[in-house]
């Protein structure tokens, strides 16, 4: 066992010790140096074992000088203190290790000096049990970090530091009179002595101003809003070094300090004092940085945000009035939310080390072909947004469900922050992982180190809380999880990789097998292993410019959404969604439009923290248990499951991240993962809003979905970019899927789960098709294709059979989801709604014919002569997908009568209402509609016609494609000739006003409208040091004002 | 208009400090924990002043962080300064004979003032801080006069250094041998008003003072020899 | 009483000067001057009217000291406070020394580069 | 089973042949008001035989080769799954193969095949022609899908027996006169549908001969026509089925047939020719409100 004060005595003496030793021997005041931290280190470890082994029980009272307290000064270390010091100082060490590769600044003794001090001031602060011995501390760490952020001696570093100083004395004058004055009203200067004359909470006016004094002393150390224009310009201006450690660690010292204090000092309107602070704080910062060019900036924006979130949730903590279980989980949150932050932002700050130039232009590439930074890169931005698996996540949830109902716009502002990070963290994500690859510094063992440390903790972590909240996570999902991840081993060879991810998801269906249920969640399973499977082997081609990581996060997405139709709760679904969204955001990055991944990834963010939301409004985590009041929690989620669907309005991701992103992904993207949404809206119709109760909602949710299928269609028509259009296209079948689930009854839902394999079929192949046509082509762009027919006849073929289905005429697969939707909405009544989706259907064909000319049909362009049939993984994709269009056009029943199990394993859902003849076929109350007879009829006759065509056609002669009967002219060129481009132009004429970008628009200038907002509320930060200061002042009157009222 | 907002602001601020204060009648008895320190300060310390009871050892630690933060002062000064190309905005011109004769007169004195000052700190009013001062202010005397003057740097810090290291030696000597750091308990307490009286405060003040004196001293010499000449 | 108006006065002096002053060492000044006012109130806290400073060097305080000396605890922290305040100054000036360097300039309207 | 499968063949070359038969009379019909003797009524026969017996055809690939097979039993399918006489064992056809939805959705697939083969012929006039007429048909759909739905709604049913039954019991309770403005909006769209005058700028008979399949010639030229006049005999039956009570005789759907396909050969000689864009924008306000009205009604009734 280590006392704490060794640690506190060693550290200073080695500090002096390094001061004579620099004037002597370098080297060696460099060895002691390194060898001091370590000891600190492994010290603080043991003390922190200690607790954690149960060998210490209670918070440990070192008294110093021999005197018990409140005689003496004495150290009062706990748990919490313990972590601290162990966070501290491994973020000195991992810093110090970053400065000796990179070159300390001269003169490099006493740097040292300054450093090894401002880590111990900062144990000082967390450990002393002594008011004024705590100011000591405090100002011990501010002179060494005022030396250290003017260590670079530039222009900023200066500026900064003088700013920081002018700030943080004013503060550290406002402690000293508070503790001074708190001598004066208890007789005491130990915090426990203190706390335990105070025990009954401050009654007095006085005692409650004093309290305020020294708090908002302590708020401008933690850098609340607007008092902390001195800390941004700290955290750009310095050395990003001193910046990590005083982020880092500093910080959350003085935090620690904060809370302790609130605690002992139990003042009654503290809790609405660290709301509105921490609330305001944790929004301004994250909606200021929208704005912010520099990087470094940038992270302390983010910096601030994160603290204001921590005051935020000390509110909370020490909130007596609350359940003492919700106050544990916060307690766990801040914790979890330290480490989180500490960590990653050291990383970030000493990644941001190594990017030359400060602007986020600069970023530019800095993530191709730098693994080591872009695992820590990535790692880091993950956590800090939250994103699972990493810590940061459990941090948001604890916190989160820990709030009482009451308090529920606190979880609305908390998540609203959450989406803001998104947005700007994202952006630099994008910038960093676009563009050419750069060089950037090599110095990267501590960032690497530090997010590694991140990494690492995540399966521990989760061990903990995944129990605490009980939220059961498959576990055999998990394992193939893991499974995939370590695909990533076999990186060296793509072939490798991909036999090693068809064996995995070969493994993952015999594992999961047991789970293939006639329900909800093993019908969609079905589709999620089968489909990924098949999906997977196309795969294959052009996979050498596919980066390593592309197998992998394949298969996560596929493993995570088994995980979520798997999920019996809403939080664990939460999860594998989360897991599933942001996976999918990596490949899509992968592709060629780094805007549409991150036009994803707020969109996506949007819907997931608005999910997250209404799971914590609903009464019972559980699927499907408790009543739910009211129709916002059914809203809040419904709206993750809309935004994957792409439904309008909120489609405008859709276009760009499903024709941008990897081509092999694409067809993933289409055909399953937007299902994904389907599921999700299933289970909230049934399970939240009930199938028969809620009409009007579901009324609104078909027309969402119908007009979703128009205006997508419309769209489509008019796209002249062969994966977009498909895009568009999928997006508008989603919506007619969505118009099904809206309906509420056996025939809609039979429909919409018909439609839903169905749209896998035919969407997969036509992406795998595209997907082969662009490898060999070249282009996605159509007018630059036509008449591949004669290079790619099988292609051609498939695709022909595809948009069949896709346009739904008989004697495809495609129509019987269509013959059941009309038939469900007729049933139902939704007459507008019913002709508009004819109409919608009606225009479908209109881009169908426009795929099938502008790619195979019309002339072969000069430089697609040498183009041969796609590869052979992908033609045989082709077929396989091929088979079941053409065998559902015949035997719907395949799939119908599954659906009806599945339909009558639901709560308020029956089979649907079709009775099966042998002569009429499919029958209801309706109409009828016999598939084998007009699969038979049609086979049979075409055939009969061709067999005597053949015999009576007159003599056949095949002539070259140039040799058309052109007004008597003779063409020159296959291009001359080709119609390509402007394909509907005249029906623009017609009906151009409805694709007026609105949508895009409005999103846009609510974009722009933040931004302005943002623009105008950083101004507040002159740079003016005389105006920070005055804010100071200014804000401590308010406090004192405001809060001093004493009940 | 910023003078007016500042002053109503400044107005507030007054107010509610003078609010705070007015709870405290001045002059007025109101003991707390130091009532401890008084009664039973001889008993315990043996040491005539209760200021350096407290100082040195009720509230040790407190010392032993102002003596961090004095330390870190000067070193956060060199450092910053080290690599200053600090310009001085007059011709500086060179002292008089008689400042010159008088300082050289007076720097053994001020010096051994000093040091009487933090040898008797357990005793009468002044302590380390305050001899360490007194020396600072002779090497300072001396460093105006003359332009010659330099003392030896890298003595000073390598003492400066070892008078600190000796603080916290004393400090974990005491928790070594008597229980807990900085215990006045190692060595004998002896008697009351005599100079080897008080246990381990004379040492540490000792080694405050010195500490003290070169800290300041080669803070100074930092400022004044960084500026370069024109 | 005096004593309590005075040293808030210094301190709200000092603060004048840091919000108002547009030169850097009379920034730096102000700060100063705060810490003087501060000081001098934690001093006039610990004052009792009528009694003698806390050294015990004549017999007759040895015994009921607590009814003849004034609070030491006070001076004790202003001795520490002091000091700090030194310190504070001493890197103040280097930084001001520093930026002087660069610019040769106090005016603060010069050192606006870091904002928003 | 065989007996009704050799009956509707026999029905179908009864169709092909009344199609062909009524073009001709259209044609004669247009030749007099434009003071022009014109051809026999019996012109596309030997048109038809013409091409038939021709001795060599041009093919342009495997897509170009099948469309016209595509054509005739997308259109020969259509045809056959309108019951022509309800009730009727034989002349009902293969009507129990679907209902309106079926057949609605059926009849795309001859045209998809025609489009097709017509795209692979190289001809920069087919696509062209082809996109107009997809444009077109997104025009024409609006209206006659509302009515569509009326019907359906109304009647209860989605089948064309069903409809045709609650319009039995005398002329009055026939569609167009129930629901006149959904008939009426029906058939405006009819003139779509039939790509006659004002709609015509799809197949520009004027510029381009027989439209978009332009490159067609002989016997593959021979099916199309074919399938073109089976197709619009099928769409006259359905016209006949929907808004004009259906046929109980042989003798009436000769007649009713024949009344549907007088009323675009009457608009076809007095206007003239709309452009593209215009067409659809006519069809989506006027016969659409018309439409709405109906629409409008039966969502209040009900």
């Amino acid at each position: 066992m280590v006392n704490p004060i060794v640690i506190i005595g060693i550290t200073l003496a080695s500090a002096f010790f390094i001061g004579i030793l620099q004037a002597y021997a370098k080297v060696w005041a460099r060895v002691i140096f390194i060898l001091t931290l370590v000891f600190d280190l492994l010290a603080s470890g043991i003390v922190f074992y200690g607790f954690l082994s149960g060998e210490l029980a209670r918070p440990i009272s070192v008294k110093i000088g021999g005197f018990p307290p409140p005689i003496g000064i004495n150290l009062l270390v706990g748990k919490a203190e313990a972590a601290m010091a162990v966070l501290i100082f491994s973020v000195a060490f991992l810093g110090a290790i970053h400065w000796f590769v990179k070159g300390l600044p001269q003169p490099e003794g006493k740097a040292m000096v300054l450093f090894l001090l401002l880590s111990l001031g900062a144990t000082g602060i967390t450990f002393t049990g002594d008011f004024f011995n705590l100011f000591v501390f405090i100002e011990i760490t501010s002179i060494a970090a005022y030396g250290l952020v003017a260590s670079s001696r530039t222009k900023g570093a200066l500026e900064a530091a003088f700013k920081y100083m002018v700030v943080g004395s004013i503060s550290s004058t406002f402690i000293l009179l508070g503790v001074v004055f708190l001598y004066k009203a208890t007789g005491s200067l130990n915090m426990m002595d203190i706390a335990g004359k105070l025990l009954g909470g401050i009654s007095s006016a006085v005692l409650a101003l004093i309290t305020l004094l020294i708090l908002s002393g302590l708020l401008v150390e933690l850098e609340v809003f607007p008092i902390n224009g001195w800390a941004l310009d700290v955290y750009q201006g310095a050395d990003p070094v001193v910046v990590a450690l005083l982020a880092g660690a500093a910080v959350k010292a003085f935090y620690l300090v904060f809370l302790k204090t609130a605690g002992f000092l139990p003042l009654s309107s503290f809790f609405s004092l660290a709301l509105i602070f921490g609330g305001s704080t944790y929004l301004a910062g994250q909606f200021f940085a929208w704005r912010q060019r520099d990087v470094r900036r940038l992270f302390g924006y983010s910096s601030v945000a994160q603290l204001g979130l921590l005051i935020l949730a000390a509110g909370f903590f020490l909130n007596s009035a609350l359940a003492s279980q919700s106050r544990l989980m916060i307690g766990a949150a801040i914790v979890l939310l330290i480490f989180n932050h500490s960590f990653a932002k050291t990383s970030l700050f000493l990644l941001a080390d190594n990017v030359k130039g400060s602007n986020v232009e600069d970023w530019a590439g800095t993530l191709r072909g730098n693994p080591l930074f872009a695992f820590s890169f990535t790692s880091s931005v993950f956590s800090i947004a939250g994103i699972p698996p990493m810590a940061g996540f459990w941090a948001k949830v604890l916190l989160i469900f820990a709030i009482p109902r009451q308090y529920s716009w606190a979880v609305a502002l908390i998540l609203i922050g959450a989406l803001a990070e998104v947005v700007y963290y994202f952006h630099l994500y994008r910038v960093a992982s676009q563009g050419e690859g750069k060089e950037a510094g090599g110095n990267l063992f501590s960032p690497f180190v530090s997010s590694l440390l991140l990494v690492v903790s995540v399966p521990m972590v989760w061990g903990i809380f995944s129990r605490k909240l009980s939220i059961p996570l498959n576990g055999q999902v998990l394992l193939l999880l893991g499974i995939s991840l370590g695909i990533y081993l076999l990186g060296f060879s793509r072939p490798l990789q991909w036999l090693g991810s068809l064996a995995t998801l070969g493994y993952g269906i015999y594992v999961l097998l047991p789970h293939f249920k006639p329900d909800l969640s093993g019908f969609f399973l079905a589709l999620v292993l089968f489909g990924g499977g098949a999906l997977l082997i196309a795969t294959y081609p052009g996979s050498k410019k596919l980066p390593s990581t592309f197998y992998p996060a394949y298969l996560v997405v596929v493993f995570s959404m088994a995980g979520v139709v798997l999920s019996s709760t809403w939080l664990s679904l939460f999860v594998f969604w989360e897991v599933m969204t942001w996976s999918s955001f990596l490949l899509i990055n992968m592709g060629e439009g780094k805007k549409a991944a991150w036009l994803y990834a707020i969109f996506s963010a949007a819907g997931a923290y608005a999910m997250l939301g209404g799971i914590y409004l609903l009464p019972s985590l559980r699927i499907g248990v408790g009543k739910v009041p009211g129709l916002l929690p059914a809203v809040l989620i419904s709206l993750a499951f809309l935004v994957k669907m792409a439904t309008a309005p909120l489609h405008i991701w859709a276009r760009d991240a499903y024709g941008e992103s990897a081509h092999q992904f694409t067809p993933l993207l289409s055909g399953i993962m937007s299902k994904m949404g389907v599921f999700g809206t299933a289970l909230v119709v049934v399970y939240i809003l009930g199938v028969s109760s809620n009409p009007v909602f579901r009324y609104f949710l078909g027309w969402l979905g119908v007009l979703t299928a128009f205006f997508m269609t419309l769209l489509a028509v008019f796209q002249d970019d062969l994966k977009k259009l498909l895009a568009y296209s999928s997006v508008a079948q989603v919506g007619y899927i969505l118009l099904g689930v809206a309906l509420g009854t056996p025939l809609g839902w039979s429909a919409s789960l018909y439609h839903t394999v169905n749209h896998f079929f035919f969407k997969a192949l036509l992406f795998v098709a595209a997907a082969g046509i662009i490898y060999r082509v070249g282009t996605s762009y159509l007018p630059q294709m036509g008449g591949l027919i004669r290079r790619m006849p099988l292609t051609f073929f498939a695709t022909l059979l595809a948009i069949i289905s896709l346009a739904g005429i008989p004697p495809l697969s495609g129509f019987a989801g269509k013959w059941l939707l009309y038939s469900a909405l007729i049933e139902k009544g939704w007459i507008f709604i019913t002709v508009v989706a004819f109409l919608a259907s009606t225009l479908a064909f209109l881009y169908c014919f426009k795929i099938l000319h502008s790619v195979f049909l019309g002339q072969l362009q000069e430089e697609n002569f040498n183009v041969k049939e796609v590869p052979l993984t992908v033609a045989l994709v082709e077929v396989l997908l091929l088979l079941p269009l053409i065998i559902l056009g015949a035997f719907p029943r395949l799939l119908l009568d599954p659906i009806d199990k599945v339909l009558s394993s639901l709560p308020g859902l029956s089979p649907a209402p079709i009775h099966y003849g042998r002569v009429m076929g499919a029958v209801t109350k309706l109409g009828h509609w016999n598939a084998l007879f007009l699969m038979v009829f049609f086979a049979g006759s075409f055939l009969i016609a061709l067999v005597f065509f053949a015999i009576t056609s007159a003599r056949i002669r095949k002539v070259g494609q140039l040799d058309v009967g052109y007004s008597g002219e003779v063409p020159r060129s296959a291009e001359d000739l080709h119609f390509g481009y402007g394909l509907y132009e005249h029906f623009r004429k017609a009906v151009g006003w409805l694709i007026y970008p609105l949508v895009t628009k409005v999103w846009k200038g609510i974009y722009e409208g933040i931004n302005a907002l943002a623009e105008m509320g950083r101004r507040i930060y002159t740079g003016d040091v005389n105006t920070y200061a005055a804010y100071v002042i200014a804000l401590s009157i308010i406090i004192l004002y405001i809060f001093s009222g004493v009940k | 208009m910023r003078k007016w907002l500042a002053l109503a602001f400044l107005i507030l601020l007054g107010f509610f400090l003078a609010k705070i204060t007015s709870a405290f009648p001045f002059g007025v008895e109101s003991w707390g924990v130091s009532k401890h320190y008084v009664d039973k300060g001889i008993e315990e310390n043996r040491g005539s002043n209760l200021v350096t009871s407290i100082v040195v050892n009720y509230r040790g630690f407190d010392t032993l962080g102002e003596v961090t933060v004095l330390f870190l002062a000067a070193t956060a000064l060199a450092f910053l300064l080290a690599t200053c190309r600090c310009r001085r905005r007059y011709e500086r011109w060179e002292a008089s004979l008689i400042v010159k004769a008088a300082s050289e007169t007076l720097y053994p004195l001020l010096i051994l003032f000093g040091a009487y000052i933090f040898i008797h700190g357990h005793l009468t009013p002044g302590g380390g801080f305050q001899g360490g001062t007194v020396i600072a202010s002779a090497v300072m005397l001396m460093l105006l006069a003359h332009f010659t003057f330099h003392p030896n740097h890298k003595a000073l810090s390598t003492l400066e250094g070892l008078a600190g290291m000796s603080f916290v030696l004393i400090g974990f000597a005491g928790l070594i041998w008597g229980g807990s750091f900085l215990a006045n308990n190692i060595i004998p307490l002896g008697q009351w008003n005599r100079l080897f009286s008080a246990g381990v405060i004379p040492l540490i003040y000792v080694a405050v003072g010195f500490k003290v004196g070169f800290e300041l001293s080669g803070l100074i010499t930092d400022m004044m020899k960084t500026i370069k000449e024109e | 009483m005096a004593f309590f108006v005075a040293s808030i006065l210094l301190i709200l002096i000092g603060l004048y000067a840091v919000l108002v002053k547009r030169n850097i060492m009379k920034i730096v000044i102000g700060l100063s001057l705060m810490d003087t006012g501060v000081n001098v109130l934690i001093i006039s806290l610990g004052f009792i009217r009528g009694r003698t400073a806390p050294i015990v060097n004549v017999k007759d305080l040895l015994v009921n000291t607590s009814s003849k000396v004034v609070d030491p605890l006070p001076q004790a922290l202003v001795l520490t406070a002091i000091v700090i305040g030194v310190a504070v100054t001493a890197v103040a000036l280097s930084i001001v020394m520093l930026m002087y360097s660069k610019k040769n300039t106090l005016e603060i309207d010069e050192y606006k580069e870091l904002k928003w | 089973m065989w007996s009704k499968i050799f009956y509707a063949f026999l029905t179908l070359l009864g169709g092909i042949a009344y199609g062909l038969l009524l073009g001709g009379i259209s044609r004669k019909i247009t030749a007099r008001m434009q003071n022009r003797r014109g051809p026999t009524v019996w012109q596309n026969f030997i048109d038809l035989w013409k091409l038939f017996r021709k001795k060599t055809a041009v093919s342009h690939g495997v897509m170009f080769y099948l469309a016209p097979m595509f054509r005739l039993v997308g259109g020969a399918g259509t045809f056959l799954l309108v019951p022509i006489v309800i009730d009727s064992p034989y002349l009902s056809n293969f009507s129990f193969g679907g209902d309106l939805i079926v057949i609605m959705y059926f009849m795309v697939l001859g045209c998809l095949g025609m489009a097709l083969g017509a795209a692979e012929s190289g001809h920069p006039h087919a696509p062209i022609g082809v996109t107009r007429g997809l444009s077109q048909m997104a025009g024409y759909e609006l209206p006659f899908v509302i009515s569509v739905v009326v019907l359906m709604i109304a009647d209860k049913t989605a089948t064309v027996e069903g409809i045709v039954r609650a319009q039995q019991g005398g002329i009055l309770h026939w569609h167009l006169f129930t629901h006149p403005f959904a008939a009426a909006a029906a058939f405006i769209s009819l003139l779509g549908m039939m790509t006659s005058y004002p709609f015509q700028v799809v197949l520009a008979p004027q510029e381009i001969a027989v439209g978009p399949p332009t490159e067609y010639s002989s016997t593959f030229l021979s099916y199309m026509f074919s399938g073109r006049s089976v197709f619009a005999m099928a769409k006259y039956l359905l016209f006949m089925d929907l808004f004009l009570g259906g046929a109980g005789s042989l003798l009436e759907a000769f007649a009713k047939t024949f009344l549907v396909f007088l009323w675009p050969l009457f608009i076809t000689n007095v206007f003239p020719r709309f452009r593209l864009e215009q067409s659809v924008r006519f069809f989506w306000t006027w016969p659409t409100f018309i439409g709405l009205v109906d629409l409008l009604r039966i969502s209040l009734m009900r």
